[in-house]
């Protein structure tokens, strides 16, 4: 019975949302205004101004910068939630999974992947590093990153995972993404510009552009290695089971 | 012409309809892991929707290739910039969604929303 | 514009933001040394507040262009009257932090601390960065920061319905994020741009009123469950009573506000008040929903037993109190609503810090137990005596002020029925307050709290600066109205 | 063509997102829900954001899930 | 003419002042008598340093903090106001006198002299107040600080009165505010005008509805039945807060808040001219008060024959005695009005006589119901002779206070030609007299029961506040048509409004 209330709710919701939908621009037409008003600007100079043959990379990083500086913000946030709600693991404390299941991980399991994570580590590296000019980014290869290692833990258990980075490393790490892009911002205010701008007027023309391309690849980098080391964190926060 | 209309706009009509899929999942299902799903579909139909505002017909996707002719027709740019975003956000909702599913299960040996609110009183 | 304080717009969010990220390296390095280094970074960001406060009053609004993109095409900060409320942000945030320092010691564990200051830092970080910024998708990621933040601080603690009462806002919370992403999207796909003054400008242009519509539908939905409006308040009892007290202070005190910011950010600034849209149904809804609100609060506050449950209850009714005054749409309603804003923060803040001392003191929380502890902690509960006057609306304290312009907004609204239900739910509001002040003044103990005494410095002083503020804020009512006037003004132009 | 494709593909997302809620053993659910994104990724791939189709695979059809099946294999299997 | 002073708002602050020191010092018996009363006395020193001016009808102005447009905190001491704050401020002398005498071994004497002190400021406050903002700012401020004092005793009996007490004037007081904001939105302001601030052009449906919101808000606090359902119970505070706050401070300050509204809100020739046509019967306003206040004062007096308890007994007939205020003021006439306003001091002399009676005999010998009072005349004679004086002015004895009331509100009714309620008074007075007398009777004819006639009064304390009152009672009868009495003032009030 109440199920049913709801479903009728959530379907008088979807006959509203379907009267805006009709009312919407038609599906994919170029000449709606979403492809009119803002994005041209993006689409034409995007290339020249942004830094990045990839026009979203250039969006996420220049344009909108200050937008992808929350979003490293927020998968922070999540991990310092993660570690709020469960604690960090820990050498003393915790134990893994796989080291309390009565089936050890086979043979074949462990060769292979140890044989693949060099790969999958490359392909983050090679992600983040060509984010400006193919599909991928920091973001994407950091979370490849991340996998890697949550990959690594699951096969391993934590404790190797916890020798291999250790937490002095880790810390710093979760904060990259957050200082270089405070790094890159506060170059633009040095020379005397708005927060988070990649052309600095001051400098030669070479000079400029070579800047720019060092911070975009400073966030880059920052993001890439912050986003897999906190998933690498998540993961193990909530894969840890503490050792009675 | 209604229809014709829904048909054209037939990603935005899937999009709300996932997302009102989602919203029943989160409502009605007692397992709080089985909500979170819900609320994953949610988010994910929201994200289709913003892309599909995006998207152009024909449209090649924003990278800009070296020869490449002048008067390509690109898909917009930003809905995807903007998603990206949303996509860690949702995440990262998620991670700790979980790790807080861990700790009530820790405390209360249960994830079903109608036991613990037995337990509540 | 010259020299650093040009940047202040943006770096009231980076400063605290890059805090947040440097407070996990220095716990790693001392332990002791998160809450001095948190404090500086609130005192440091309340200084460039008060600055652009100042600056504000002076010049009018200010713009920021991230990145020197000029609006529609980068993010714009735009800080205006409603932004001025990050002073209030800054300045509480500095206080709780104060006033967590004996708190965390005692309740929380040794690994836990640096990460409590990191969020509490990120949680205020992304208060001020939601409230000034001028970009639609913007404030939906920092909405994100802000909500992340507070579920896991509700749940810090650890006690045992901590994590249940954390996991329903975050389910709640999650669905009103989205539906404001969703209201976006819809915005977004008449108007082609996420800036706020574009897309108010640009709404006027469209035709798709109905879109428009239903994405106003869903922003309020978004934001009412955020501020906790009745039907969509189930939320936050829980939540802000269970939470560690500096939190419920922060939580009750400023957060809810981000869900009234977004409903001014959208109702006044976007939608605007006599655009093509005619929203007069929509907002008629709302005061009669904030109306009940009012008075259901108010009602279950009165048979509450803990505290915390009661002042979170009163929460929910004052949330009421401010929609009802923004709903209004009348030039006194609104101004009572935005006082209502700053002076609820003020004395819920007070509120939550008191209740917070006495729990740190005596480890009771119901008022049964509770019995008698005026005498023994007279300025704790001098302070909640001083607020609840306050909150209740008795002259010449802050919270009267309010309730003087939300009854003349409803009565040059021509809906006097909604000052009536106002005045009925501040009757129950005094009900519960004095059943409060009974217990704690004119009862004996019942329980052994004789060798209580008063709470410590770092939490009284915090307590006793803002009691005073109550007090002060009435009677010099007129300085928060120095930027409320304009903004007002501003929304009915 | 490619946009009959889409509206198979649309169907199929449907038909996912139904499956995640009527099955109970939440294993196969967030398999299932593994595949819903997936299929999304590919829809957005046709949609040409290769971006976020890269992002989505990794995250919601990658991390997204494995952080499911910790949780399930650290809580509960069964729904009821 | 209207002067710019800072005295209008020292008065108020001295006792709040007086009031904080308590707080902090209070621990202290000799600092925290030494306060009390040099505050008392010194406030009283500044009002009365502005009385000769404001019988020339010189108006002292203070003016502070304007919050919002027309709105802000002013403080206006006209003839009115003037006469409400002396009479206020002589009262609280005595009674601090009477109060140190009667707490002597009470517990929270602190809290209670603190409370004392803020309570009189804020009547201070609500007689200076020189807009509707200002007044309710105060009037409210004194609904709080007199909690304390009603649930002094913190017996479950006096929880449930201050319980009581609370609902009844925080709803009046919302009420109030309500109405407050309707006149501002109606009329702009809420700046209170010799001749009032409202006219005719907002439609007297509306004007009616405020008036009736108004006289409700205030009429809890004024006791008109059937509001005074809080008066009774209340009574269960100390003496003395029964005296000077129920008998004077709190209860004056509802009626002279309707005397406000009437005179100074919607002015004398509105008043007049509000009339509505309710299916067919035509309902003026000050008849409605007037009928009101009428079936108070009978009311009242009757309930008072009924009860045993002394304070009681004295509450009732205080609810009865408010009403002739109210008639007064609602019969329109100038006599009427001046015998009212008159009366605000009248009644308050004479009754805190017989509270100041009531305590000290409670006191002395323990004994609370008149059924106990056998005889007290031979133990406490000089006690009991004060309240003889009090209750002889009640029922309206010529050369006595009551008398002077008595003979104008009949003046203002013939004036309005309205015999009806001359009437009215001539029953009051018979009834009065039938509630009161018994007691006298009683204690100097009938002998005590255990036969003990020897004479033991109370501590000086308690004695001398109740001669000092009796004789004003007498005083104010015998020379009431001199200068500098309330009757000079009170015709001085009521010739600027009647203008």
């Amino acid at each position: 019975m109440r199920k049913f209330l709801i479903f009728l709710c959530l379907a008088i919701c979807w006959v509203v949302f379907l009267s805006a939908v009709v009312e919407m621009p038609p599906f994919g037409d170029p000449a709606n205004i979403t492809n009119r008003h803002v994005v041209p600007r993006y689409l034409e100079e995007g290339v020249e101004e942004g830094g990045a043959s990839n026009i979203v990379t250039g969006i996420i990083l220049n344009y909108r910068g200050y937008d992808t500086m929350g979003e490293v913000t927020v998968i922070f946030t999540a991990l310092a939630g993660v570690l709020a709600v469960l604690k960090r693991e820990d050498v003393k404390t915790s134990t893994t999974m796989v080291a309390t299941s009565p089936v050890g991980p086979s043979l074949i399991v462990t060769t292979v992947v140890k044989l693949l994570i060099p790969f999958i580590v490359l392909f983050a590296v090679y992600t983040i590093l060509h984010g400006d000019v193919s599909p991928g980014g920091g973001f994407q290869g950091g979370a490849v990153f991340g996998a890697s290692m949550i990959h690594y833990t699951l096969i391993f258990g934590l404790l190797t995972y916890m020798r291999k980075i250790r937490l002095a490393v880790k810390v710093p790490l979760e904060s990259a993404a957050i200082l270089s892009f405070a790094i890159a911002g506060f170059i633009g205010l040095f020379f005397g510009q708005k927060f988070l701008t990649f052309l600095m007027p001051a400098l030669s023309h070479e000079a400029q552009y070579l800047l720019r391309h060092a911070m975009l690849l400073l966030i880059e980098v920052g993001i890439g290695v912050a986003t897999g080391i906190i998933f690498g964190s998540i993961f193990a926060s909530l894969e840890k089971v503490e050792r009675i | 012409m209604i229809v014709q209309k829904l048909g054209a706009n037939f990603n935005y009509v899937i999009a709300t309809l996932l997302f009102c899929i989602g919203l029943f999942t989160v409502i009605t299902k007692p397992n709080l892991i089985k909500k979170f799903m819900g609320l994953n579909i949610m988010e994910a139909s929201v994200f289709l929707f913003i892309v599909s505002v995006g998207a152009v017909r024909e449209g090649s996707a924003p990278i800009v290739v070296k020869g490449m002719e002048k008067g390509v027709q690109f898909v917009n740019p930003l809905p995807q910039a903007l998603i990206l975003t949303g996509i860690v956000v949702a995440v990262s909702t998620t991670a700790l969604a979980l790790a807080l599913m861990i700790k009530l299960y820790e405390q209360c040996g249960t994830l079903d929303a109608d036991e613990l609110k037995g337990m509540e009183e | 514009m010259a020299g650093v304080s040009g940047h202040f717009p943006i770096l009231i969010v980076v400063v605290p933001l890059v805090g947040a990220a440097l407070t996990p390296l220095i716990g790693h390095w001392r332990r002791r040394l998160c809450m001095p280094w948190a404090a500086l970074v609130m005192l440091f960001t309340f200084a460039m507040t008060a600055f652009l406060g100042v600056r504000l009053s002076l010049h009018g609004p200010i713009g920021y262009h991230l990145g020197s993109w000029e609006p529609p095409f980068g993010i714009e900060i735009y800080f205006d009257y409603v932004a001025a409320l990050t002073f209030v942000i800054a300045l509480f945030g500095f206080l709780v932090i104060i006033f967590s320092k004996r708190y965390v010691e005692k309740e929380l564990e040794e690994a836990k601390i640096s990460t409590y200051y990191t969020l509490i830092l990120l949680i205020l970080a992304g208060m001020i960065g939601f409230v000034v910024t001028g970009d639609m998708f913007n404030l939906f990621v920092f909405l994100e920061i802000i909500s992340l933040s507070g579920y896991a601080l509700i749940a810090i603690g650890g006690e045992k319905l901590t994590a249940m009462a954390a996991f329903k806002y975050l389910l709640v919370g999650a669905i009103s994020s989205l539906c404001v992403l969703l209201g976006v999207a819809f915005l977004y796909s008449i108007t082609g741009t996420l800036n706020m003054r574009d897309i108010s400008h640009m709404l006027t242009l469209t035709d798709a009123t109905r879109v428009a519509s239903v994405a106003l539908a869903l922003f309020i939905v978004g934001f009412a469950v955020k501020a906790a409006m009745f039907p969509l308040h189930i939320w936050l009892p829980d939540a802000h009573a269970l939470a560690p007290s500096p939190v419920s202070a922060l939580l009750s005190g400023l957060v809810v506000k981000t869900g009234i910011v977004g409903m001014i950010r959208v109702l006044f600034n976007v939608y605007r008040i006599n655009g093509p849209l005619n929203y007069g149904p929509v907002l008629n809804i709302m005061a009669w929903l904030a109306g009940i609100t009012i008075i259901l609060g108010a009602f279950f506050a009165f048979f509450q037993n803990d505290i915390k449950m009661m002042f979170a209850y009163s929460t929910i009714s004052n949330i009421g109190y401010i929609v009802m005054g923004l709903s209004l749409a009348s030039y006194f309603g609104i101004v009572g609503g935005l006082i209502h804003v700053f002076n609820h923060a003020l004395i819920k803040t007070t509120l939550f810090l008191c209740a917070g001392a006495i729990i740190y003191k005596t480890g009771y929380r119901k008022l049964a137990d509770l019995q008698g502890i005026g005498k023994k902690m007279p300025i704790t509960m001098g302070a909640i005596v001083i607020a609840a006057v306050s909150i209740v609306g008795i002259p010449p304290t802050a919270g009267f002020i309010c309730k003087w312009f939300i009854i003349l907004g409803a009565i040059e609204a021509g809906k006097p029925v909604l000052a009536g239900m106002l005045l009925l739910g501040s009757l129950f509001i005094v009900a519960y307050y004095v059943k409060i002040i009974n217990a704690a003044f004119f009862r004996e103990p019942v329980h052994e709290i004789t060798e209580v005494d008063e709470a410590p410095a770092s939490m009284l002083i915090p307590i006793v600066i803002l009691a005073i503020g109550c007090l002060l804020m009435g009677v010099f009512a007129y300085a928060p109205l120095a930027f409320i006037r304009p903004a007002v003004t501003g929304f009915l132009r | 063509m490619l946009w009959r494709l889409d509206i198979i593909l649309l169907l199929f997302l449907v038909a996912t997102a139904l499956g995640v809620y009527v099955t109970k053993d939440l294993m196969a659910a967030s398999i299932i829900f593994s595949a819903y994104s997936l299929t999304m990724a590919i829809v957005w791939q046709q949609l040409s954001a290769p971006d976020l189709a890269l992002t989505e695979a990794a995250v919601g059809a990658g991390v997204t899930t494995v952080l499911f099946l910790i949780t399930i294999s650290k809580t509960v299997r069964r729904e009821d | 003419m209207e002067v710019y002073d800072i005295r209008p708002l020292l008065a108020p602050l001295i006792s709040l002042v007086c009031a904080v020191l308590i707080f902090w010092l209070g621990d202290n018996t000799f600092l925290r008598r030494l306060f009390s009363i040099s505050s008392s006395v010194l406030k009283w020193m500044i009002v009365m340093s502005m009385f000769p001016a404001s019988l020339r009808g010189v108006v002292y102005v203070t003016e502070l903090l304007p919050f919002a447009r027309g709105i802000g905190f002013i403080l206006r001491v006209d003839a009115l106001g003037m006469f409400f704050a002396v009479l206020s401020s002589t009262l609280w002398i005595i009674t601090t006198v009477y109060a140190i005498g009667y707490m002597e071994g009470e517990h929270a004497r602190k809290r209670f002299f603190a409370f004392f002190a803020i309570c009189v400021s804020t009547t201070v406050g609500v007689a200076f107040a020189g807009n509707l903002f200002t007044l309710f700012v105060f009037y409210e401020m004194l609904t709080i600080a007199t909690y304390p004092l009603v649930i002094h005793e913190e017996t479950p009996d006096a929880m449930k009165a201050g319980r009581k007490y609370l609902v009844y004037t925080l709803t009046g007081g919302s009420l109030i505010l309500f109405a407050t904001a309707m006149t501002f939105y109606l009329a702009g302001t809420v700046t209170l005008s010799e001749n009032g601030i409202l006219s005719l052009q907002h439609g007297v449906n509306t004007l009616f509805f405020l008036f009736v919101l108004f006289i409700m808000g205030f009429g809890v606090k004024a006791a008109i039945m059937p509001l005074h359902g809080w008066l009774p119970s209340a009574m269960v505070a100390p003496t003395p807060v029964s005296a000077l706050l129920h008998a004077v401070a709190v209860v004056k300050a509802g009626v002279f808040g309707i005397t406000r509204i009437v005179y100074n809100v919607f002015g004398f020739h509105l008043i007049k001219q509000l009339v509505v046509h309710f299916s067919g019967v035509a309902i003026s306003a000050g008849s409605l008060l007037a009928l009101a206040a009428a079936i108070t004062i009978i009311g009242g007096s009757l309930m008072a024959l009924l009860q045993d308890d002394f304070k009681k007994r004295l509450a009732y007939s205080t609810i009865s005695q408010l009403s002739y205020i109210v008639l007064g003021v609602a019969l329109l006439a100038p006599s009427g009005a001046m015998g009212g306003i008159v009366h605000l001091a009248n009644q308050a002399f004479m009754k805190i006589t017989m509270f100041f009676v009531a305590g000290a005999i409670a006191k002395k010998t323990g004994k609370k119901y008149i059924s106990q009072l056998h005889g007290i005349g031979f133990k406490m004679p000089i006690t009991l002779a004060t309240f003889t004086v009090a209750s002889l002015g009640m029922i309206g004895l010529p050369p006595l206070a009551g008398f002077i009331t008595k003979w104008y509100i009949c003046l203002g009714a013939l004036e309005a030609k309205q015999a009806v309620f001359v009437a009215i008074m001539l029953i009051s007075s018979f009834l009065n007299a039938a509630y009161f007398l018994p007691i006298v009777y009683r204690g100097y004819f009938v002998k005590p029961v255990d036969g003990d006639t020897a004479v033991s009064e109370a501590h000086w304390t308690l004695l001398a506040p109740c001669i000092i009152c009796a004789l004003y009672v007498i005083a104010l009868g015998l020379f009431a048509d001199l200068p500098f009495v309330p009757l000079a003032l009170a015709r001085e009030a009521m010739t600027t409004f009647l203008r």
